[in-house]
Order: structure tokens, then C-alpha cells, then sequence
């Protein structure tokens, strides 16, 4: 059974990656997942400068979902760079560094350093993150901001250049075709959605920076739609994510149309997630008689039925 | 390295109409735990509630032999997982990871060890008090709650030999109002020769409180700190407390792996 | 207590409405809940001619959600005026009609018709219905397209009328502000958000329509978000709603901006579900010593905090 | 009109892996029903599961003095909600909505009833033999499920008198293959002038093919259909079932409302 994928010149061990943000800069979870048996690491969104980001109370949970607002707190890319990427490299993790700017020059520069680092294999632009005004969420609600950002790294890397898209938007596979254009390796999709509670009692946001970002399996029916949308738009490879909790959920992405799925919020609540997926997603391919997951990628079956009954 | 079972729930004893006290069948983690970590719970499938929730180590359960055979948890019920805590039956499973965090220190004698627990707060002192008492360490429990129906367990700590010092809000058993009074005369009465490790659990005015006290008075303290948690694991920096840096102002850690015990004076309380 | 709202020239008894398309035509719920009891009820979207819908499956569950693309079967303008309005009227329900449309004509068309007949409390446009493509959605993505056809239906009719909105675009107060400019009395949100869910079995959509509309507790603090936002943009009463289902939920929409709010996943789950709303907004009201519920209408507290901590 | 209760579970059968009888305490709801009418149900009480979901009422349960005290649901383990039902322990509370739906029309003698059941299409039929059975009607019920040990309750169909017709996909009960064979030739067989009416339930091909050779037999058919069903009350027509119109063509009922109980030759089999 073959499990590996290609992302552009990257070839993935299987089409499992923990999501930017949802653990930590992978070495937390050293003790508890063998990273090397990881499809890939997304590393925690990084500045070129520390953040202490923003004050608690930074989630919430909601029904099947939960807000974040944690504000991109970070050690910027030269203590990552130090203090991290050893290790990482040293337990052979492939390594996907989610990088955030304000400018353009910032991730340009991002890009740089991060290209010159041993044991970088990929780089995830993050345009899309909605709880901080300056994480390039401008750069990923415009169409022009979207490709001019996508060039300019792209100029300046030979990494795999895989911007991070936003689902807080009218036409997100118009966004995936502004990567693309723009030279843009993969697309990653979907970061969360703005979303806020509010605390009835005190009639106060229950997230210190009132808004944040919903994921979790609430979310995954919008984005495995917005996987199928751009599947139908752009060639390149998309990184499908958003609620995905169970091998079935990492098999509907594929079938929609990702090349590899990504899983954030579910690993908080299964830390031991990795195996179990890797087995649900074995099983399946043995039932279905798979050979290669790839063939998996994008086969959705949309005849329309005339059929007016579910079974027969 | 924490380790994740499902766990049977062998009993639930309910100490009033919020709290009960859910015995877990969790052998390995309860060998491994020490004073201080906690696990996270799941007490049910769905995705709602979706997130685990941490939960201190109230005791060991052992056999006769003395062997561990799972912990138990001090629940309060304050919300959705909660709930489910309070009204989990024996037989039914609960997702349990653990042991997590950073656990107290001990002392040994001469010095002494002050316990101050507010409400819930109880909950890592059992399993504390149990360690000091096991090497000789002189325990004294400061533990306040609303009302005389909610200190529970005081023949236990009674029964190790500790020394209760108890206020109710009502005044319905002990001093009438709040912990960090009696806190506050005893630490100034005590000679200052006299070595005092103060450990403190439970709402977060009067843990700012006691470590202001116990600062005030020169005794070094360990806070266990309560924030909302997504994982427990340091991957979601969820769990954040600012403490203090040596520029003057502070900085987030992650109360989760660098915690939940952390240094009182550290602490940035604002 | 004063529990009415007041949405435009029209006064609500209280702030609580039966969603369209979540209450049939209102009739069906007659012998379990007293019509005139709730603050409106919003019908079944309705075109001029009658329709089938599409083929089942019209809905699939989802993580604290449900999808649904029914495609507006319905009896048509004049059917309904005909059967099913004597009835409402006789129960004295405050009827809402939602009305929908390919073209602007056709929407002038049925507010003329529902303008003349008796028992009609306020129109609903529904330009947002994400399941069919000639469903008004094409107005309801276009700043323009919702200007045009809430101006149009501005000028036949004196009922009151209420856009109702996608979530699915970028900026949901711009499109609020278009229909305040456009002379609308209040505008509704959130219609459900675009979505899918596939049988990774038979790698088929498990809706017909192949997409569907999200709604339910899953996507509440995407649409209380939205509801914040518009609040700030426009003057006019919004209709809030998007997974309530509880009172608690409804308070949040209102405090968040909402004059009133709908139910409609909820009604499915708990069709006695109102009565037991009323006295939740009561019991919060007077904890609160709140005497009239609209002094809750966007009273949210957002001075930020400084406080790193909880409680205290 | 429906009523809406917390309904006690009284009983938990476990008939099989994969299907059990759930008594539930429900005195009203049992009073209101007859034969083919439904429930929605709502095991738990989280956002997940969210919907409700139908389940034919199975056997009306009585106390000593033959009053209704609660209903019983057939059900088959299949996804989530069913999954729940499966292991519901008594005590367990489970919201329950009914009765809902037409019911199936009864025939008196000398009309024959003719019930064809598919797997856990069989629930429908032990309150409709019942009520049959009590009004003296010849009752035959054709029952075919995957193997023997999915053929449940048959001594309670004996025991009303109820003539039994078993096929299994397997082989090991009953004649091999589907029961649709058999009714097929006793249809045959039957004199034209005697009246028989069919009622059946269980899965969509089964029933097409009924309808189809009862139609061809010139004889009634009522079909219980089986949709997905968001509310159970004609709210949002997610359960709707073609049905053919005089003009050769076909609209959308809503079965939870004008069915389950359809007339099989009306409705529109594709
Ligand atoms: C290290 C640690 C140890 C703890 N030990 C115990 C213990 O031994 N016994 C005990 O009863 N409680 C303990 N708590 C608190 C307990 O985790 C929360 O009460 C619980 O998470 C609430 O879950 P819920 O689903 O019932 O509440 P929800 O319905 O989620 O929310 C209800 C209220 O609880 C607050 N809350 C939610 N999640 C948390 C959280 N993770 N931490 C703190 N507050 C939260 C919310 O802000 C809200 O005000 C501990 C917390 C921490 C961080
Ligand atoms: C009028 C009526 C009476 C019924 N009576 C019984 C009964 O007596 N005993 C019994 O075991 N089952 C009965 N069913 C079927 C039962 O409702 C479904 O098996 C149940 O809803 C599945 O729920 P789930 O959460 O376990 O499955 P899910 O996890 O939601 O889905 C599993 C599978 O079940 C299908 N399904 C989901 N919801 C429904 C639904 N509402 N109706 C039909 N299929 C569905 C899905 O398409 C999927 O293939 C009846 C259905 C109807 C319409
Ligand atoms: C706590 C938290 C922090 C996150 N931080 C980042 C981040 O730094 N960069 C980023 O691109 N996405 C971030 N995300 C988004 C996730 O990577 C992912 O896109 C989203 O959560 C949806 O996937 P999920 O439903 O599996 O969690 C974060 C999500 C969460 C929950
Ligand atoms: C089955 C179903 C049918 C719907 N039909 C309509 C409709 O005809 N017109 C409309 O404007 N909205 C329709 N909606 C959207 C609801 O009115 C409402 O906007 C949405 O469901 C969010 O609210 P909720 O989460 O309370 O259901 C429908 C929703 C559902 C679930
Ligand atoms: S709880 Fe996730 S980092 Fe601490
Ligand atoms: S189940 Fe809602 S209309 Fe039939």
C-alpha cells in the first residue's frame, strides 16, 4: 500500500500533517508521536520577531468547534531557527514553517532566512489568520494582495510555497487561482472562521480580543465544500483541512479533492490521533482495494441521480 | 510521558448537590502521578462538548496491597463536562491523559507546609498532603468554602495528621469570611526562622491574595494555576500566564507544561 | 416586562420568529404551539409558481449541524394566499412571507400580490438561498444586485421589508448597508453557509444537490459575529439568527445587535421549544432587572481588559 | 396531537450485536397510538447527535390492569443515535416525540392481512398484528431477514396466531432468498375473490418490488416508507416521497406527515 503524496517537488510520507497552531513547534509532542512518522509538521505561525500575543482568555469552546484568538504568540524565526529546527531535523520531522508579515518584505525576508535553514521542507504562508489585524489576513481577503505576497516569496525561495487561505471570503477558489498564477506550489485551506461568543451574564466577549477563529469538526462540511470548489479551479495541490476528527473525515477531504489534509483541533482532543488515522485510512484502502492513496485525491462521484430513493 | 486510557469509572460518590468525587480505574497513570499534575478528561464521544477538560489528581486509589489502581478526581460542577462528571455512572468510560504538568515540590522538615485551598481548590491537596505527611513534613490545611456542607474531607486530612485551619463565607463552620485571613495572621505570627513552603489552589483573587501575602511575608510559594486548557500538551497556547520578566514587564507561559504549578512571586497578578 | 420589538413600522410581541423554511407554512405547527404566541413566523420561502424542490436526500447531519438543500418546494404565491394565509390570519400569527425570485420582476411581482393580501406582516427577501441557483443568491452576492432588488420591492410596497443575507461573502455589513441604502426596514441574517458532506463509501455527495446549506449551534458564533458587524454598520433592526437554541443563544444575538431573532434547526430538534425561549428571556430579564427586552439590543461590552485573569 | 416527554428507559433487550427492544416509559404517547404511527427520538442531549430521529412505534406495553404504560422501539444499531439506543441502560432519559404520522388502515374480515417485513421493517407489525389479530382478521406475516438469528420475536406473532413466512439471505431459517419469492407465489395462488390487503415495511427495493407485485395482483398495498426526517411535523420537507400525479408525472409528499404509511401503488418507484 502506498501512502505517499506529492506537494510540488515535496514528496509526503502520507497525506497526514498537523496544523500550523495546533502543535506547537512539534517538538511538545516529541514524547507522544514519532514526527517522522508524520506526513509533516506545520509549525506554529512565526514572525520574524517574538510576540507574546494576545491576552487570555484565548479559546473558547463552542457546539462541535472552538474559537482561538491566541494572537500568533511566538519566538520569531531566529530562536526557531535555533532552538527548534535541531531537533525537529534531528527526529527527521518534515517540517512545513507557517510564517506570518506585515509587509511584504517581512515574508520575503521570512522566506530568505527560513530557505537558508537546514531541514526546512516547505513554507506555509500564512495570509489568513483572522484574530490579528497584521497577519497578512489583508494580504488573504485580496485578490491582488494574495498574488502579490505568493510572487514575491516565491522569487526568493525554492522551497515549496504554499499560501494558507482563508475561508472568510466570498470566492475562495478565486484565491486559489491568485496563488497558483502567482506561482504558489500548494494551497492550504481552510484557516478559521471569524466567529465570537459573547458571555450573557456580563454581556462581554468571552474572548479577550472579542473575536477568533472557529475550527474543529463544526466547520468541516463548509470546508470540504471549499475543498471541492477549488479543486474544480487550480491544478496545483491543495492541503485540505478543518474538523477533520477521523480517518473517514481525512478520506472525504481527499475524495473532494485534497492531496493531503491537515488536522488541528481533533489532535487536542486525541493526542494519539496520528496512528488511528494512518490505520482508519489503511483499512479503507484495503476494503476499497487502493493501491496508492493518491488515487484517492479528487474522485468524487457527482453524476446526478434520477434516483429518488437512497437504497434499492 | 502521559499515557491515555479509557478509563472505567469504578465509583461516584456525590459530596452535595455540585461536587462528587469520580474514582477512575487508571493504573498507570496513577503510578505515575505525582502531587500537583493533573489529567485531561473526556467524559463522553461526541463531538459536544469537543474539548477535554484538566482536572487535578485528587488521590491514588491503591489495592490492599498498596499497589495503584486508578485516581480520583474532585469535581465541581460548573458547567457541560462537568455535568457529565457529576452524573457519570460506574461502568461507563472516560477518556483520561495524564499525568500532565509540573508538580509541587515537597519539603521536608524542619520546614512546614501550608496548604490553602478555596473551594475546589482542594482538589491536589489530598494527594499532597498524603506525600508530606509521608516524610514528616508538618502540614497545615487553610480551606475556605461558601458554606460548612462544602469542606469536605476533613477527616481525611484530620487522619494524616494535618491541621485544619477552616472559614466559611456564611460562617457556618470555622472563621466566618475568607482564607487568606487566618493565612495572613498565622504567617504573621510565625518566626521568621521558621522555614514555610506555601502551596496554594483555587479561585484566582485569592491566589493573588496569597501570594501577595505570602510575598509580603518573605515565604516562598507554589500557585496552582486554573486557565482554560485545549490540550494540555503545550500545542494550543491556550493556557497562558503572564510572569514577570526581568525588564519589568512579563511574558506568557504556558501554564499547561510549564505549570499548573508555578512560583507565586513570578506570577504577573494585575 | 415589555417584551416587544419594534422592526420597522411593525411591533413584535416578542423578539422570537420562526425561521423560514424551519416552520412549513406555519399551519402544520398550529396544534403545538399557539401562532399568535410568537413574535412572527416567517413561511417557507415562496416563488410565484409552485415547485418541486429537489430529489431527496434534501439533508444530512452534520457535527452540531445539518445541512439541507430542499431546493424551495413550495405551493407557489397564490396557493399560499389562497390556503394556507386564511388560516395563519384566523390564528392571528404575524405572518413574515420569505420571497424569492430569479428575477427582480418576479420579486416586485410577489410583493404586489402579498402587499394586496390580507394578513401579511412584512416581507422577507430571501436573496441568499445557497441550494439553487435561481434562488436570489446571485442578488444576494452582489452589492448591486441586493441594492436593485431591495430598491424595487422598496417601491411597490409599504409592508415592511427585510433582505434577508448570505453569510457566504466576504463582508456581510456591506451588504447590509446596500439594503439599508436601498430603503430596506431591517434586514435578516444569516442564511445557511454553502457546504458538503460525502459518503466516502460510495465517494457520493449525500445531498442530491451535491452542495447544501449549514445551519444549527455549529455556525452560531460565525453569525453572532456577523450580526456584531452589521450592527455597527447599519441603523436599521437585524433579525438575527443561526443556531439559538436556547434563550441564552437568543440573548447573545441580541446583545451582539439583533432586535429580534429566528429559530430554525432548533424547532426541528424541540418543536415546543417556544414557550420554553419566552420564559428563559424572562428569567434573564429579571435577574438582570431588565424591564424592556430591547434595552438588550446591542449592548455588548467590548472596553478590553487588561486583566490577564479569569475571575478574581 | 403530538406530546413531547422525558421518557424513562425502562428496559434495554439486547436481541442481537446489533439490535434491541427499548422500553420506554411513556403512558400518554402508548394511549395515543396506533399501528404504523411513529416517534422521533433523542437520546442524548448535546449538539451531537443534534436531530431526532423516527422510529416506528413497536409494541404498545400495558400494566396488569391493561393500561398503557409506555411503548417499546425495535431498533438496529446503524450510525450514532441508533448506536446510542443500542446501549441506553435503564434509568437513562430519552426525549420522546409522538405519535406521530398516519397510521396503517385496518382490515376486518373475511379481508386477509398480509404483512411483509424486511430486516427491521419488522417493527411496524407486532402493534399492527395486535390490533388485526383483536378484530378476528386472518393474519400472515412474510418475514425475511439476513439469517436466523435476525428473525426476532416470531413466538410473539405465533402466540396472536399470526401465520409465519420466513426467508433468510442465508439459508438458515425459512426458505433461502428474499421474501418477496414467496409472497410473490401465495399472491398467485390467492383466489381473486378473496381480499387481502398487504402491508409492508423494511428496506426501499423490497418495498418497490411489494408494491410492484401487488400491484400487478391488482390487490392494495400500504408501504411504510422510511426517509431521513429533520422534524417529523411537514416543517421542512426533507422527508418528502414521490408520489405519481394525474398528469403522468410526480410531486413530493412529505411522509412524516401524510405517511409513512403511503399507498403503494400511488407512490412514484423509479
Ligand atoms: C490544571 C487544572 C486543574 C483543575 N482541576 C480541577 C479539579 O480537580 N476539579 C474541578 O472541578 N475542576 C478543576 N479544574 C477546572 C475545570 O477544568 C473546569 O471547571 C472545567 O474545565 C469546566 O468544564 P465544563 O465543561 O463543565 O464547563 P464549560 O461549560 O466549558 O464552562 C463553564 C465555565 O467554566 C470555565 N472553564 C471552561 N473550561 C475551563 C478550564 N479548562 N479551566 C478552567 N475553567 C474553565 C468557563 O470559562 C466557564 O465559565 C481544573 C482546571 C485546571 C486548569
Ligand atoms: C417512519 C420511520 C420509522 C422508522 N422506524 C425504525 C425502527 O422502528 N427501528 C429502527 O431501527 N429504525 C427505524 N427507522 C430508521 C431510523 O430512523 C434510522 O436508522 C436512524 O435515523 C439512523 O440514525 P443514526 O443516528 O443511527 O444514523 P446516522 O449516523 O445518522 O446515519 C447512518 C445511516 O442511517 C441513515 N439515516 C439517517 N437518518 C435517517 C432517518 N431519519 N431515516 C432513515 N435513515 C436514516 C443515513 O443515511 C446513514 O446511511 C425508521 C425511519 C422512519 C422514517
Ligand atoms: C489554537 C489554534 C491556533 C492556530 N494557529 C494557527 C497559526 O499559527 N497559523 C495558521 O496558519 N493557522 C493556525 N490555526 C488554524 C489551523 O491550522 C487550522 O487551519 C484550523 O484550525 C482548521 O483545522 P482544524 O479544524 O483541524 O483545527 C490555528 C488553529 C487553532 C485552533
Ligand atoms: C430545512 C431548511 C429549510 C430552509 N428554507 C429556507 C427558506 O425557504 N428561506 C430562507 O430564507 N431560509 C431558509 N432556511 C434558512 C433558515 O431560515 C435559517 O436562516 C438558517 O437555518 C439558520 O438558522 P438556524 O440555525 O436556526 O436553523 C432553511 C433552513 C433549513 C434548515
Ligand atoms: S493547554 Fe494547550 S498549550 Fe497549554
Ligand atoms: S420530516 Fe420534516 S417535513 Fe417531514
Amino acid at each position: 500500500m502506498d501512502l505517499t503524496v506529492h506537494i510540488g517537488s515535496l514528496t509526503l510520507k502520507n497525506p497526514l500533517i498537523a496544523a500550523s497552531g495546533c502543535f506547537g513547534y512539534g517538538v511538545e509532542y516529541a514524547g507522544i508521536v514519532d514526527l517522522a512518522s508524520l506526513g509533516g509538521v506545520a509549525v506554529k505561525g512565526l514572525f520574524l520577531a517574538e510576540r507574546e500575543g494576545h491576552p487570555p482568555p484565548r479559546i473558547v469552546e463552542t457546539p462541535a468547534g472552538m474559537l482561538n484568538a491566541i494572537g500568533l504568540q511566538g519566538i520569531g524565526v531566529h530562536r526557531f531557527v535555533d532552538e527548534k529546527l535541531p531537533e525537529l531535523r534531528a527526529r527527521r520531522a518534515t517540517v512545513i514553517v507557517n510564517i506570518c508579515g506585515t509587509t511584504i518584505d517581512e515574508y520575503v525576508e521570512l522566506a530568505r532566512i527560513l530557505s537558508d535553514a537546514e531541514g526546512v521542507a516547505a513554507l506555509e504562508l500564512n495570509i489568513s489568520c483572522p484574530n490579528i489585524k497584521e497577519g497578512g489576513i489583508t494580504f488573504g481577503c485580496s485578490l491582488t494582495g494574495t498574488f502579490d505576497v505568493v510572487s514575491a516569496v516565491r522569487k526568493v525561495t525554492r522551497l515549496p510555497v504554499i499560501p494558507k487561505l482563508t475561508p472568510n471570503v466570498t470566492d475562495v477558489a478565486s484565491f486559489a487561482r491568485a496563488a497558483e498564477d502567482a506561482g504558489a506550489d500548494a494551497v492550504s485551506l481552510v484557516n478559521t472562521f471569524l466567529a465570537m461568543v459573547i458571555d450573557v451574564e456580563t454581556r462581554r466577549p468571552k474572548l479577550s480580543n472579542i473575536v477568533g477563529g472557529l475550527s474543529g469538526p463544526a466547520i468541516r462540511p463548509i470546508a470540504v465544500r471549499m475543498v471541492y470548489e477549488c479543486r474544480q479551479m487550480v491544478k496545483i495541490p491543495i492541503l485540505g483541512m478543518g474538523g477533520i476528527a477521523e480517518a473517514r473525515d481525512a478520506i472525504e477531504f481527499m475524495i473532494a479533492g485534497a492531496a493531503a489534509v491537515q488536522v488541528g483541533t481533533a489532535s487536542f482532543v486525541d493526542p494519539f490521533i496520528w496512528p488511528k488515522l494512518i490505520d482508519g485510512i489503511s483499512q479503507y484502502m484495503q476494503r476499497h482495494h487502493i493501491e496508492r492513496v493518491s488515487d484517492l485525491i479528487g474522485t468524487i462521484d457527482t453524476r446526478t441521480r434520477d434516483k429518488q430513493w437512497i437504497s434499492s | 510521558m502521559p499515557i491515555d486510557v479509557v478509563a472505567d469509572v469504578m465509583a461516584n460518590r456525590r459530596l452535595s448537590s455540585d461536587y462528587n468525587v469520580l474514582a477512575l480505574a487508571a493504573p498507570a497513570i496513577a503510578a505515575a502521578a505525582s502531587p500537583g499534575q493533573f489529567v485531561m478528561i473526556r467524559p463522553g464521544r461526541s463531538h459536544d462538548p469537543l474539548l477535554r477538560r484538566p482536572f487535578s489528581v485528587f488521590e491514588v486509589l491503591r489495592d490492599q496491597h498498596g499497589a495503584p489502581t486508578g485516581i480520583s478526581l474532585l469535581n465541581k460542577r460548573v458547567g457541560v463536562s462537568t455535568g457529565l462528571i457529576y452524573t457519570a455512572q460506574a461502568g461507563e468510560r472516560v477518556d483520561c491523559l495524564g499525568p500532565l504538568g509540573r508538580p509541587f515540590s515537597l519539603v521536608d522538615p524542619p520546614a512546614q507546609a501550608w496548604m490553602v485551598a478555596g473551594g475546589v481548590g482542594l482538589a491536589p491537596f489530598a494527594a499532597l498532603a498524603e506525600a508530606l505527611c509521608g516524610r514528616g513534613t508538618t502540614a497545615v490545611l487553610f480551606y475556605g468554602a461558601r458554606t460548612a456542607a462544602e469542606l469536605f474531607y476533613l477527616d481525611v486530612f484530620r487522619a494524616l495528621g494535618v491541621e485544619l485551619v477552616l472559614t466559611t463565607e456564611d460562617g457556618s463552620l470555622g472563621e466566618h469570611g475568607r482564607i487568606v485571613a487566618p493565612l495572613e495572621r498565622r504567617l504573621s505570627s510565625q518566626r521568621t526562622d521558621r522555614p514555610v513552603m506555601v502551596y496554594a489552589c483555587g479561585p484566582e483573587g485569592m491566589l493573588a491574595a496569597t501570594a501577595r501575602t505570602a510575598a509580603r511575608h518573605g515565604r516562598a510559594c507554589q500557585i496552582s494555576v486554573e486557565r482554560i486548557m485545549g490540550c494540555g500538551l503545550g500545542g494550543c497556547y491556550s493556557c497562558v500566564v503572564p510572569m514577570r520578566s526581568d525588564d519589568g514587564r512579563f511574558h506568557y507561559v504556558r501554564s499547561c507544561i510549564e505549570g499548573p504549578v508555578l512560583a507565586g512571586d513570578q506570577i504577573q497578578w494585575d
